[in-house]
């Protein structure tokens, strides 16, 4: 039995979302839709942290001076990302260092993209327009999520995703005017990340097991597949631009439905991938792991010299 | 225009490959903000090369190396990417492997310390592209120092561990230092014209800097050698160490394999 | 023709790409017995390359990538320099980074097993020079897999942090290890007509060996879930990681800035 | 005073030398013939370690599979060298082990060579010819060494150096035979490397502290100046042979003397190299010392398990 306190309190809750407004760390929640939360950020969050690899690994063989600043600038944006998204989830009781033990234990997800390799430096390019494509239909009703730090995160990150999506097909447009062989480059890399960007959006609905309670939270806003459709509609017009072909034979106008139809992607690799044999899990996760444990005597530096100044304020002003 | 060429080569390659080496930390930083603050600094350097770059290649077109006929790859590129490690005019000590987070927080205050108080002033450079370039650098690098100096602080108090790496990272970058202020010919001449500064006349203003910030970390001068030239050369002459041809490699790779591509 | 060269590519490429990894312990192996002996090991392997390259190019000269008119660069050169990671068609086991001397070591056991068992039955190939190939690697490949379950057992049953460490070196490379034994239509079709081996047919006979030497050292078969293709392809169809685009960058910058070069 | 058994011994030490025959460890030697035959024969072998570093570098490089198998060999050779090298060194009572210590904290030397980079495929064959030319010169005499176990290391070393210095030879007339570009890359190697070269017979004779004594014991058998003289005579004709320039305008025959005139190398230059302030000495040792290091847990593994294998022998055949 609840107590009066507690209902009415659940019941402010739901009040809250049903006039679709924002639920703020000081307001009482479920404890399994902070859970659901802190489940869903810190993969966003961890997605953006393990999102800088495929992407930074380009940054030293980018083929002009301009595209090194824009790829090194976009990579610092994923930083930038997590780091909003990580304090968004310490709003919630867990701290970036939980997290990022989960992380690089395992015992978290980021978003499957980030299991495929980047081979070529089209898939920078293919990356911008298609993987931050598919992100920003996923992220874009995000802003109107129920739980405010999250909420007000992902404006801020869709406002640079749209900006990234739009260098990423600037890159691979500007490649398609130059010459064959860079073209054959696009056109391979549009091939290779076609399925797995139509699998950004999860599982068909019919085998989603989050979507019903987090709808009904109003943590997400649409379905996975209502959002692959969306994503598909918008593609199809920006292909056709850049001269790249899908490669889905199956991808026609259907006038009836008002959308493309298309075909699914292989649903049982995209299992092999979130269960951990995409061709890159280990590789993400180890370097992770690495980067973290070289970084820890730095860290630990810091917190010494941080409560030695604190100790100290005198030494401080001596310092600056 | 050679002259003046030459010099912004120099001053473009230590950007443009420290840059690099920065840019390298990108996923691999201690923690996030420190991955947002080396790419910071890298984007501010590489700025800094590109409008150096594209200085010189105003100044002499004939620096710039010859591509295929109907190439689209801007002067700034062309320089980049199509010279070899010989024609590069940095100081070796930029192009050494990053090491550990001590080693790059070292070789970051020195060169940024230089930099620096050579920012400073070419503000006066009778040459208005130079100079603006180094009125925009000066901001930018001043913080690029602090950041510097904030971490050696930081490492050389914080922990034993963390005392005995920055030690260790200031043994290793020290002998490269030298470098930065011995003149070279064409700094001579820059100076003489006054579009240049003769980095000479910097050493004891920035050895006053570096002093400060071993002293108020309690870390003793490193007792290390210098590294000396490569017979009668060094970095300013294209006479570099074995790092830049490896980093070259990488960095040009895909360029290379497409001398007419469009990016 | 076509078949029989893409069938030598592959074992080609599997030789060239071990070996160019295990040449990067040159001046860094843990003594001067282990640089020599695994100097050997890539010189064996470089060896196997070179003859399997050419067999490749004899029997398929179109695979040969084309270079400028009058260039001097023999076959073998132009396959292993002038081909992109996409042509390649070695496993993705042999082209990943070193890593510490116990990744080096799970990773040529595993892949001297498989090589050993591949090459005494492509022993009987009706193709005279693939035979006579593996009828030379079979002794040099039975050393090689020997040091390396002989340096897996010592580490496994040294100290503390040397079987650590082998449990670690084994799970990295273990999710490697299917890819092969995954029969590629052109190994199928290489079985069938007689001239090369059907790895799937290798697996058993592989395993036990494996399971011996893991055994005697107290090691448990590692539980990491495999490395999945990607799409529909893996190594063998020139769907590669990201390690050995990187690994070819530099491998390959001297060769391609001569491309009429003699050496 | 000696005791007359002491004196006994040194007289048969002295005999032995005059009569030009081997002193072998188990004989009596004078301490100070030890010490410096210790210092000699370990310079010697961690030249011939620090020397795989520089043509090392370039074995993930090599531009035909032929170069990359010739040089893989090489530099293994130069393994086997300080191998025999440090194994002579051990007959004098001084372990391998000790030696390394003595190297990786800059107590002990090797050639200066090694402090100079190789900046191109070019110095692999430079290196060959020039630098195991030069090699060769010091070491012929030496394989009549008055101390035995480093007199028959010599013999085996310098049959595999004169195949090396051909096969640098043969790379960079290969290279002649090329392109324009490969042309310059040779000339400018050989540019690099002559005066280093000339500096590896050490400084004058005027100059040199050790090579009276050395040649009194029998250790040397030529001084730095006349064996600087044979190189360069032996130089010049291959020189032309290959079609390079030596860089040095006032290299010229002197019918008088017999010999080549020659323009001395920068003294100054080889004082600060051999003295740590050379373009590679600290990037040499902390390459040595990592790797060292980096080995500590393998060499460390194969101890414990040797001992393990000798306290249960039965294991070992259960394992074989």
């Amino acid at each position: 039995m609840m107590t009066a306190p507690a209902q009415a309190e659940e019941a402010s809750f739901e009040a809250t979302l049903a006039r679709h407004d924002r639920i703020e760390p000081r307001d009482w929640m479920p404890e399994r839709y902070r859970a659901t939360l802190v489940r869903q950020i810190a993969q966003h969050a961890h997605s953006e942290i393990i999102g800088m690899q495929p992407e930074g690994a380009w940054i030293t063989r980018a083929p002009s001076l301009r595209r090194k600043a824009i790829l090194l600038a976009k990579v610092q944006d994923e930083a930038g990302h997590g780091l909003y998204l990580y304090s968004a989830c310490e709003t919630l009781g867990v701290s970036r260092q939980e997290l990022t033990e989960k992380l690089i234990e395992g015992k978290q997800k980021y978003s499957s993209i980030f299991n495929y390799p980047t081979l070529s430096y089209a898939d920078v390019g293919t990356i911008g327009w298609l993987v931050d494509g598919a992100a920003i239909c996923n992220q874009v009703p995000l802003c109107r999520t129920s739980y405010g730090p999250y909420g007000r995160a992902m404006i801020r990150v869709c406002k640079e995703e749209s900006f990234h999506q739009r260098q990423g097909f600037e890159l691979l447009a500007t490649m398609m005017r130059g010459t064959d062989a860079q073209r054959a480059m696009v056109q391979e890399s549009v091939d290779r990340f076609w399925w797995p960007a139509l699998m950004m959006f999860g599982p068909p609905d019919a085998d989603s097991s989050h979507t019903a309670q987090s709808m009904a939270w109003g943590i997400k806003r649409d379905t996975n597949d209502e959002l692959r459709q969306k994503f598909v509609d918008m593609t199809v017009p920006q292909a056709r631009a850049l001269g790249v072909t899908l490669p889905d034979p199956d991808l026609v106008w259907n006038d009836e439905k008002g959308g493309h139809d298309f075909t699914q992607p292989d649903w049982a690799e995209f299992r092999d991938v979130v269960s951990g044999s995409g061709p890159c899990n280990a590789q993400r996760v180890a370097h992770r792991r690495r980067a973290h444990e070289d970084g820890a005597w730095v860290r630990e530096a810091a917190s010494a010299f941080a409560r030695r100044q604190q100790q100290e304020p005198q030494q401080q002003e001596a310092v600056s | 225009g050679a002259a003046l060429a030459a010099y912004c080569l120099m001053l473009g390659d230590d950007a443009l490959v420290h840059s690099h080496r920065l840019s390298q930390w990108a996923s691999n930083a201690p923690d996030l903000e420190e991955d947002i603050a080396l790419a910071n600094i890298a984007l501010d350097l590489l700025g800094q090369a590109r409008l150096l770059l594209a200085r010189a290649a105003a100044a002499d077109p004939s620096v710039v190396p010859a591509l295929p006929a109907g190439s689209p790859v801007p002067p700034e590129d062309a320089l980049a990417f199509f010279r070899d490690d010989a024609d590069f005019r940095n100081v070796r000590l930029v192009e050494g492997e990053n090491g550990d987070f001590a080693v790059t927080t070292a070789r970051l205050l020195l060169f940024s310390t230089h930099r620096l108080a050579l920012l400073k002033r070419l503000r006066d450079s009778v040459d208005p592209v130079l100079a603006a370039i180094a009125a925009k650098g000066v901001k930018e690098v001043a913080y690029h120092r602090d950041h510097a100096a904030r971490w050696c602080l930081t490492l050389a108090r914080g922990t034993e561990e963390s005392r005995r790496r920055m030690r260790a990272g200031l043994d290793v970058v020290w002998p490269l230092h030298h470098e930065l202020f011995r003149t070279h010919p064409v700094e001579a001449t820059a100076a003489e014209q006054g579009f240049g500064v003769d980095p000479a006349g910097l050493a004891a203003d920035v050895d006053v800097l570096l002093e400060q910030v071993l002293s108020v970390g309690g870390l003793d001068r490193p007792t290390v050698p210098p590294t000396g030239p490569l017979g009668r050369g060094a970095g300013r002459d294209g006479r570099h160490t074995e790092a830049l041809g490896r980093m070259l490699a990488e960095m040009q790779v895909v360029a290379r394999a497409h001398p007419t591509g469009r990016w």
